[in-house]
């Protein structure tokens, strides 16, 4: 029945016979296990001693900046947080993963991993602070300011990546998204020109079981979320996303993979987020204290604690100088979020163009006059 | 559906203190039990009840067919509803915030504005969209536009904008049973103000506007989230020794010419406010429209108070963007009293 | 590697193990060579001989039809046409198979299959001809308008299945769209709602190659559009779009198995458009005539009439008849088509809304003036 | 490089007639040679040349990495080309039709818009969109929206729509040039209309208008395809004894207050005429804004002549809705001229 084959339309090529290779593994690969035991015949490289101490020294780091943002939003220092508690092995492993030239696609859950790839914590957190739309340079450390419209950044990092092999340079982009983004259209579509394009890009959903309320079961009825990728020839990989040496792993591997010009990588991460979904959200509406308990015992940052102690590669001493230095910055973080900011209204009307148009310099002397008045009134 | 009716109708004769949220919940439940081809869906209505709550309980009461949660979709959402409705149902989706029902504008622009006129009226899409609009709840980006130009620049939608609690629960309950698609938009920073008064949504219409303040200088149009600003402004106003005669749209489109024009013509001056930026914003309509019909009668040029040319502000700069009391005087101010001896009167 | 499994989440549920029942076959499936031989050991029923004949009857009609709407172009009488020869296995096929209760949500380039389905060819030619957007009444045989932006029709129709469910109506929706319309992000909003909500709909990709000037090469990287299927968990068939037979059986089994409750069903169906894009396009710009020749061996109609032919189903008095009677309604329907149109200008404010608003009333009057004006002038 | 420029200095110089259409394929073709960072793509833009063959052999000249189709997917060629753009390319993408684009929209008014301000300017998009607009060729429906009030409404995006061939070249070439992301509107209808012009992109600037005809009684202000219906009831208002001064606003937004202002206060009357449906249409805002400007010399209403407030009709009743000379000259008569001697002038 080959009678298909010889016709000059490409409708019909491709077939299943490669199909495997795009489909994920049955079972998320994972190096370690709750317990911090080296799982055998994985499929995946165990990262070497000192990648995976930086790991948990960043992992336990980026739990402290999480919880004393928690901790600002109740002082009324920042005006929202969206906390990643729980998902550390994904902010944390997807970050130290990348080159530097490379760039990382966050979206508004992942602070942590903006913080960890080198951005000012302050700086990270203008946004949730009430500040601005971005308190950081996205060219210094190739951070692209986090997304809050769900999946719309997965186009910009194919983009950014197609533009990059159009140029001739060596980047690779990693953009994040959660499981609830994966139903938006533009994931969609950037996954398939990402694919079409060979683009160096590296998908990494962090699926932790939620978006806001609504459960995974009724976001898909797929098998998984990995089993996307076939559908765009995207290669696909299902990952346990609370083992931080097998995100690591991919995440590197999938970075090598995609800037040798093997085209885009999907990685579903499988994890949970301990917090509601943000501050201002009550998960109790909506699922069972018993869920997140369960998931407190597969704890990425005590499980690499427990692995490295095991190996003899981290002792009580060490934990304990890491824990004070984190203590430090979220010290450093509290003092210096806790100076009232200092804003121009005039910066309203400075960046909407390159160069301001006359009708919002009047905009802006109205305003400054409207200020002098009323401070005058005072 | 009897017994129902009777309790609402009882329930309904006795004024009660709500919010603004909670009588578009009312709103909605009573639709609920009143017609069973009603449906609530969007993102977060069924269990969590919405991120405004504005859903709260419905799922329990009416169960999970009839008000569920979908998957992350807007397009999804607003072109499934088109189905739906093709099919009998009349949707009442939620999009979680403004910025955020941009994914379906194709949806909405395409076929739900357009499949009554492109059937020859053979298709009716009875469908609400439900969408929590304006900023001046310190929220950040993307979380505080105000979209109704878009909306009312496309014929074939109706759009709509409750300023108090007991118009939210008439205009949201004519909302559900008009036949045309309705761009239904809360002005999310007044869903926690209340109002003691009578949930009933018979005694008003949709489409007319509201005098809600009678007064004899200026007009001051206002909708949505920016009526108790204007009713503010108005007050303050009153002060200054100006009489101020507040109109709240309600309905954006259609435009209920004849209530303001009239207003206009009486007081000879108005201004337009809205939260929206002023550059092609709606209430360059709304001075245009005026302008023309009310040449004659005017004393000075109708001024927009409104949000400046930019995107929204981050929250610790919205203050300076929303139209403020303060900025609504200015613009009374603004108004050339002091030349009306000066000039001819126009009005023949 | 049990461990994800006890975890309370249901993020870690599927699993690849179901996959396969989700992935289309290698080969794409037939039924009939494109001699009209019967293939062996195919996973498709041969439908019943009168279904056979009345696919190849309609097929006639269809292709008659369709050749004389080009030609309608070409006299003016039609302001665009895209034609479908060479799909008439998939027009017709997938209609056939539908019952009355189920809905057709067709795009621009399936009037042949609206026509098949019962409406008036003068309807469902007005918006081709200028006239008016859609001409005939959906309800009358449950077919949406023809849908101009490409894949939208799709969340229409599974809100429409979905509707019928609620409704606890027996209401399958068969949904067409192209090659190029995968890639629009409605058309995965559509396959994952469709798969949650576990709608009754059939999706029928009639993959003919090209997206207007742009080839299956440059719109997926994916083995086959039919591989999207397993990334919303729907059950995905790869078929032989130039074998009447196959997309009859296929669409029929769907339609029955939706219907069952068991969910939506994808078919990607392998043809070619024989024509340009629409008369206005040039398709010399973009492919080669060998193609087409090579495509031109695997003709439907023909394939159809071998093998109705060679079962003595069919001899050349009913191939002539049916010729015949394709020639009468082409002439019936020239005849109609070179009648002007009535058309009220009134129309184009008297469906906008349910009533008329007094500003479109105004309008109205407006333009009836202006009207009666220029006709005094004349 | 060198040699390329010098060419096209020689080839400039020479006065050519050129259809609108061919100016725009010249004016991306000499920007594809002169800077190497603009990049072409989009649905049917390689190998087809673009539906209106603006993209016409593009692609064999400067190579498919530069000159590309894209699969089908409006949102995401926006999108991808603002990531480009972060990493330092021009992309001027096309949307294959009007309304084509909505696809589009979120990514357009979410991140095209807003990017360059939420990153306090360190990330610049100068990303052209060109968008065929407009009707007036027969279309059936969504080929035929006239959009611009959707983004003229949305801070942060340039609005750009030429008249004629020549403008046409020096506005895309200026456009793609730009710092800001441009929305460069593309009045289909007059893709084949010819005009013998120097092409040159320095001597007129892309955010100005420019006045077509001078004129005293009255300001017809036009853009893109209205520009050439404009002329023309210019030229029959002559005989009719009028004076009518024409102008061709290019830029949509920013709006040249300036030039519009200065001559409505020399005629005092004022007509705008656009395609698009007249409610909430960028009309509004020139009305809205030049009332204000000008109240004290306006010897009558602005009038707007424009589409109806209805979808855009199909192909065999478009001429009823598009604005004819004949609804131009028609509101010219509106504009109350035998009042003039009985009213005051109140301009100071
Ligand atoms: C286009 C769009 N629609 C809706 C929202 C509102 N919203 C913010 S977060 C969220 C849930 C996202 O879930 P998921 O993608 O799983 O990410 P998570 O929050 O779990 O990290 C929603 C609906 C949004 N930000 N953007
Ligand atoms: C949203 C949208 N974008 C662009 C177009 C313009 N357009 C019309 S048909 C077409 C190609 C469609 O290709 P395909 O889906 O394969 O269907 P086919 O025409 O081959 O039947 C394009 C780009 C459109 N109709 N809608
Ligand atoms: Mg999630
Ligand atoms: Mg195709």
């Amino acid at each position: 029945m080959t009678f298909l084959a010889p016709v000059g339309n490409d409708a019909g090529a491709g077939g299943g016979g490669e199909s495997d290779r795009f489909l994920p593994s049955e079972i998320p690969m994972a190096l370690l296990d709750p317990a911090g035991r080296v799982l055998p015949s994985s499929e995946l490289a165990m990262p070497p001693a000192d990648v995976l101490l930086e790991l948990y020294r960043q992992m336990v780091l980026g739990r402290r900046f999480d919880s004393q943002a928690t901790a600002l939003t109740k002082q009324g220092r920042l005006a929202v947080y969206p906390s990643a508690r729980g998902q550390e092995a994904c902010e944390i492993g997807a970050v130290l993963a990348l080159r530097p030239q490379d760039w990382l696609f966050p979206t508004y859950r992942d602070s942590m991993a903006i913080v960890a790839r080198g951005v000012d914590p302050v700086e990270a957190l203008t946004l949730l602070r009430g500040d601005w739309h971005c308190g950081y340079d996205p060219y210094v450390h190739n951070v692209a300011p986090q997304c809050t419209p769900l999946a719309t950044n997965t186009v910009h990092a194919v983009g950014l990546a197609h533009a990059a092999r159009i140029k001739g340079e060596d980047t690779v982009a990693l953009v994040m998204l959660g499981d609830g983004g994966t139903s938006e259209g533009d994931t969609h579509e950037a996954l398939n020109f990402a694919a079409v394009w060979k683009a160096p890009v590296v998908f990494l959903i962090q699926n932790n079981g939620y978006a806001i309320s609504v459960p995974l079961s009724k976001q898909t009825a797929a098998p998984s979320l990995a089993h996307k990728g076939i559908g765009y020839g995207v290669r696909s990989v299902k990952i346990d996303g609370n083992d931080p040496a097998a995100v690591y792993a991919t995440v590197d591997a999938a970075i090598r993979s995609a800037a040798a010009g093997d085209g885009p990588v999907l990685i579903e991460a499988i994890t949970y987020r301990i917090e509601a979904h943000t501050n201002a959200d009550d998960a109790s509406r909506y699922r069972d204290p018993a869920e997140v308990q369960a998931w407190l015992a597969r704890d990425p940052v005590s499980r690499l604690r427990a692995h490295l102690t095991e190996r003899g590669l981290l002792d009580d001493d060490a934990v304990a100088a890491i824990e004070s230095a984190a203590e430090d910055r979220a010290g450093e973080l509290r003092r210096r979020m806790n100076v009232d900011s200092e804003l121009d209204p005039a910066d309203l009307f400075r960046y909407v163009y390159a160069a301001q148009t006359p009708a919002l310099a009047r905009q802006a002397r109205e305003l400054a006059e409207e200020i002098d008045r009323a401070e005058e009134q005072r | 559906m009897t017994m129902t009716a009777e309790r609402d109708a009882v329930a309904a004769a006795k004024p009660t203190s709500i919010t603004m949220a909670a009588a578009l919940n009312r709103a909605l439940a009573d639709a609920l039990s009143q017609d069973e081809t009603v449906l609530v869906f969007g993102e977060d209505v069924g269990t969590l009840g919405g991120v405004f709550r504005v859903t709260d309980g419905l799922a329990a009461t009416f169960g999970q067919s009839r008000v569920f949660d979908t998957p992350l979709a807007e397009s999804a959402i607003v072109g499934t509803a088109i189905g739906m409705a093709m099919n009998g149902l009349r949707p009442a989706v939620e999009m979680q915030f403004d910025a955020f029902a941009y994914p379906a504008f194709e949806q909405i622009t395409s076929h739900l504005a357009k499949l009554h006129n492109r059937t020859r009226g053979r298709v009716s899409l009875p469908i609400v969209i439900r969408i929590p609009y304006g900023g001046g709840i310190g929220g950040v980006e993307h979380h505080c536009d105000s979209s109704e130009a878009y909306y009312t620049h496309t014929p074939g939608l109706r759009v709509v904008t409750p300023g108090t609690p007991s118009d939210a629960y008439a205009l949201l309950r004519q909302a559900i049973e008009c036949p045309d698609p309705v761009i239904f938009l809360e002005p999310k920073r007044r869903y926690w103000s209340k109002e003691t008064a009578v949930l009933d949504h018979r005694s008003s219409t949709v489409d007319r506007a509201v005098v809600r303040r009678s007064g004899t200088d200026v007009t001051l149009i206002a909708y949505g989230g920016t009526v108790a600003t204007a009713m503010e402004a108005a007050e303050a106003a009153r002060q200054d020794g100006r009489s101020v005669e507040v109109i709240d749209l309600r309905s954006l489109s259609p435009f209920d010419d004849e209530t303001v024009v009239a207003s206009l013509r009486r007081t000879g001056r108005a201004v337009v406010v809205h939260e929206a930026s002023q550059f092609g914003g709606y209430g360059a309509e709304v001075a245009a429209r005026l302008s023309e019909q009310c040449f004659h009668y005017l004393e000075a040029p109708i001024l927009r108070v409104a949000g400046f040319d930019i995107p929204y502000p981050p929250p610790k700069l919205e203050q300076h963007h929303l139209p403020s009391v303060d900025r609504i005087l200015d613009a009374f101010d603004r108004l050339q009293w002091e030349d009306t001896s000066t000039l001819e009167r126009r009005s023949t």
